[in-house]
């Protein structure tokens, strides 16, 4: 089952190159940020993918086990422990994006981010 | 006292919290928050020196390999600490006072903005643990953002939403940088991780570690603003209110030192990390400042100062001796005190004039001199005159690299000075002392006192370090010592 | 079996989101992924990293990206 | 008399940059020291391969004096590059990493 791990493995890769790929060259800022928080979801994956134990059984401690048997059988831990703070702190930075991007969307009336997210220091260099 | 440890996060995030949750009573939280405020640079001052292990789980040795494993999220705090976290804590204090001052009616959300990011760059530097490092990293990213939308300039929500969208690929790069490193110690505990490492257990010309340490980097990178993020850094700083600029600078330096500490243990075996940071912050300091002289906007051009000079600090870490590193961290504290008055000073003139084009201004001088005189010591001290703290630190850097054989970059550093120097007698020549250009209206005429008051002060912090510098630098100096074993 | 499945339900999603011309099938589309995410959590022995996952990816993302597409705009203009 | 054209033509592009808006002596000074400090600065830097090897950092710090030297005026085209639209931002930030990890990668064993 170590062809599981690999699989994990390479679709997180995936997941990053993907939302890499949007990140840089789709002009829509709102498929830029799906974009993003798919290379969010790629090191989450990454991560879980590494406590992961090819046949292990979940890293829960029921009474009736023998610790010895537990510690060598069970996956490892801590590595969900860290993804679960990583989720919520993915989603709050989408949501502060996605409420900016209704702010500027009132002012320039698009969402294409050439357009919204240009240079300004020419414009406000010398107002008459 | 080690009781006192972990209430320098909890004290400012619980206050951020309380003060915004109960932003209708008006009066009570300006009590509050300013007494909470006071609080701030007294309890690093008051706490003795230890660790802290959350939950009371004391390390664990194991008994046939003799090896102390961490189990708790650890917080250790000594000298180096203390002076960064009570440096912090005044600036914040300042901050406050201004900002109370400065509105009639005060924002509950932006002040648990302010207090939000001093407990995450406290975190940050007291933590040993590396992923505790980069959850308060992203709480620090989202705190930077929120203090540069919540203020009233033009184009200021641009800025935050490119600095958010920036964030959000340097930080999940990070985290994998991260997750290799934990796919190979298997803890998250830099104390641990480094044990592993001086143990042998560890192949350290694998690929995995090369990685890890070149998508950590990267994460770095952005939370510094070093080159390629120079940009986007002195852009935030100019797009805030000046006292919020005043303390995002002194974020971006602690989250800088925090994480190149955590680095520098970790990835100290390998003799690329040290090329990789001189080179990186060389490329920063000859960017900032020759991009700072050709500014009109004298708001933009101190962020790009700032960049160059986070160069300095840089410079001193990568050169990876005891003195160096000594240097560069004494550099960072001198940094957030100089920059920080500069930016509250050139905020007082933003005040009184609603003008930020130095093409604009002129003859301040006999509008504002008391502003004009602690602007000029301020800018000397950032160039590098004795007997100022800037001298002193940049006297070190200069002599660590003749004294690590690298006689081009103390040239280097020279030039860097001196291009500094001439940046800032070119704005203050344009705004304070050529004529007084006719279309030119000076609005109100009174510098806030409070502003008067946190220039003062911080004037005092860096004449009394130009003045004295041992107060600091021994026990840097020991600190590093005890790092470099 | 079913973990190569949802590894190639997450990818082709997550691509379809992207080329997508109408911004709601895309959130929706982003949904689809996060799910599965969930589902391949579950099956990587992470049960609590599963059910966080299944209300943020599936749940709280798309919704959050529907409502920020009905205050804006629909077509990917 | 040809390098006097080029500097002279220097200072007219500077005018350009700083439009719209008055040019003033500061302004144009300022650039001047940008563009020597600029050009004396990199080349400096590169004086720091010698450690690797003295013949590439002569070689590297001749041919980066004449290249630099022959283009002035480096910053206009210098400032084009650091502005502030996102696309920019994103890419040299994408180009940064990608750089890094292929140093890191065939070169971290090698220094």
């Amino acid at each position: 089952m170590a062809e599981t791990q690999l699989a994990v493995l390479f679709t997180s890769i995936a997941l990053v190159v993907i939302g890499l790929y949007a990140a840089i060259f789709v002009d829509n800022i709102i498929k830029k940020i799906i974009g993003i928080s798919f290379i969010e979801e790629g090191a989450n994956l990454f991560i879980v993918g590494i406590g992961y134990k090819a046949g292990g059984i979940v890293p829960i401690l029921l009474p009736d086990m023998d610790p010895t048997w537990f510690a060598s059988n069970a996956s490892y831990p801590l590595p969900y422990g860290l993804v679960l703070t990583s989720i919520v702190i993915g989603a709050s930075t989408l949501a502060v994006m996605l409420a900016l991007v209704m702010v500027l969307y009132r002012k320039y009336g698009t969402l294409s981010t050439s357009v919204m997210l240009a240079d300004t220091s020419k414009q406000e260099e010398y107002d008459e | 006292m080690n009781e006192l440890i972990p209430l320098m996060v909890i004290v400012p995030m619980m206050a951020a919290l309380l003060i915004s949750a109960f932003s209708k009573f008006d009066k009570v939280i300006r009590i509050f928050a300013f007494v909470v405020a006071i609080c701030l640079p007294i309890i690093p001052l008051a706490s003795n020196y230890g660790l802290h292990f959350f939950g009371g789980y004391q390390p664990i040795v194991d008994n046939v390999t003799n090896i102390v494993y961490h189990p708790a999220i650890t917080y250790s705090f000594s000298f180096l600490q203390q002076i960064f976290i009570a440096v912090i804590g005044i600036l914040t204090f300042l901050v406050v006072f201004i900002y109370l001052t400065k509105y009639k009616k005060v924002s509950g959300p932006y002040l648990f903005l302010l207090f939000m990011g001093t407990a995450s760059v406290t975190a940050l530097i007291l933590t040993d643990d590396i992923f505790h490092m980069f959850v308060f990293f992203e709480i620090l990213a989202l705190a930077q953002v929120g203090i540069v939308a919540a203020s009233s300039i033009d184009y200021s929500y641009e800025m935050a939403l490119k600095y958010m969208i920036l964030g959000s690929i340097g930080s999940p790069i990070m985290l994998l940088g991260i997750g290799f490193l934990l796919a190979m110690t298997g803890t998250v505990n830099v104390t641990d991780i480094v044990a592993i490492i001086r143990g042998g257990l560890l192949d350290i010309t694998s690929p995995v570690f090369l990685l890890s340490l070149g998508l950590i980097f990267f994460g770095w990178l952005y939370a510094s603003g070093l080159p390629p993020f120079h940009t986007i850094k002195s852009g935030i700083y100019s797009k805030a209110e000046p006292h919020g600029a005043a303390l995002l600078q002194s974020f971006t330096v602690i989250s800088m030192i925090s994480i190149v500490i955590i680095m520098f243990r970790i990835y100290s075996v390998l003799p690329i990390f040290e090329v990789l940071i001189v080179l990186f912050s060389v490329i920063a300091m000859i960017l900032g400042v020759s991009l700072a002289l050709t500014q009109t906007d004298f708001r933009r051009m101190i962020g790009f100062l700032a960049v160059g000079e986070l160069g300095f600090i840089g410079l001193g870490i990568g050169l990876g001796t005891q003195f160096a590193i000594t240097a560069g961290l004494f550099q960072a504290l001198n940094e957030i005190v100089i920059t920080a008055l500069l930016f509250i000073g050139f905020g007082a003139i933003v005040n009184a004039t609603n003008e930020v084009d130095t093409r604009k201004l002129g003859g301040l001088l006999a509008y504002h001199p008391k502003v004009g005189i602690m602007l000029l010591i301020g800018g000397l001290a950032m160039a590098g005159v004795p007997p100022l703290s800037g001298f002193q630190s940049k006297l070190m850097l200069v002599q660590a690299s003749l004294s690590c054989g690298y006689p081009e970059l103390s040239i280097l550093t020279i030039m860097v000075s001196i291009a500094t120097f001439v940046v800032f007698v070119k704005t203050f020549y344009s705004m304070f002392l050529r004529p007084k250009p006719h279309d030119l209206e000076v609005v109100d005429k009174d510098v806030p006192r409070a502003m008067v008051f946190a220039m003062a002060v911080l004037l005092l912090i860096i004449i009394a370090f130009g003045l004295f510098p041992d107060i600091v630098t021994n026990g840097i100096s020991s600190y590093v010592g005890g790092m470099l074993q | 079996m079913l973990d190569i499945i949802l590894m190639i339900i997450i990818i082709v999603s997550a691509i379809l989101a992207l080329i997508q011309k109408d911004l709601l099938k895309a959130a929706i589309l982003t949904g689809f992924s996060g799910g599965a995410l969930a589902v391949l959590f579950q099956i990587l022995l992470a049960p609590d990293v599963a059910l966080t996952q299944a209300i943020v990816g599936a749940a709280i993302v798309p919704v959050f990206i529907a409502l920020a597409v009905k205050k804006t705009q629909r077509g990917d203009a | 008399m040809k390098l006097y054209d080029q500097i002279f033509y220097v200072v007219k592009k500077f005018k350009e940059l700083f439009s719209p808006g008055p040019v003033t002596n500061a302004d144009v000074s300022g650039s001047i020291t940008a563009e020597i400090f600029l050009i004396v600065s990199l080349v400096i830097a590169s004086l720091l391969l010698r450690h690797v090897s003295i013949l590439l950092a002569g070689l590297v710090t001749f041919i980066l004096a004449i290249v630099l030297i022959s283009n002035i005026p480096l910053i206009p085209k210098f400032k084009i590059e650091q502005e502030d639209s996102l696309e920019k931002m994103l890419f040299y930030a994408i180009i940064v990493l990608g750089l890094i990890v292929v140093f890191l990668y065939w070169g971290g064993t090698l220094v």
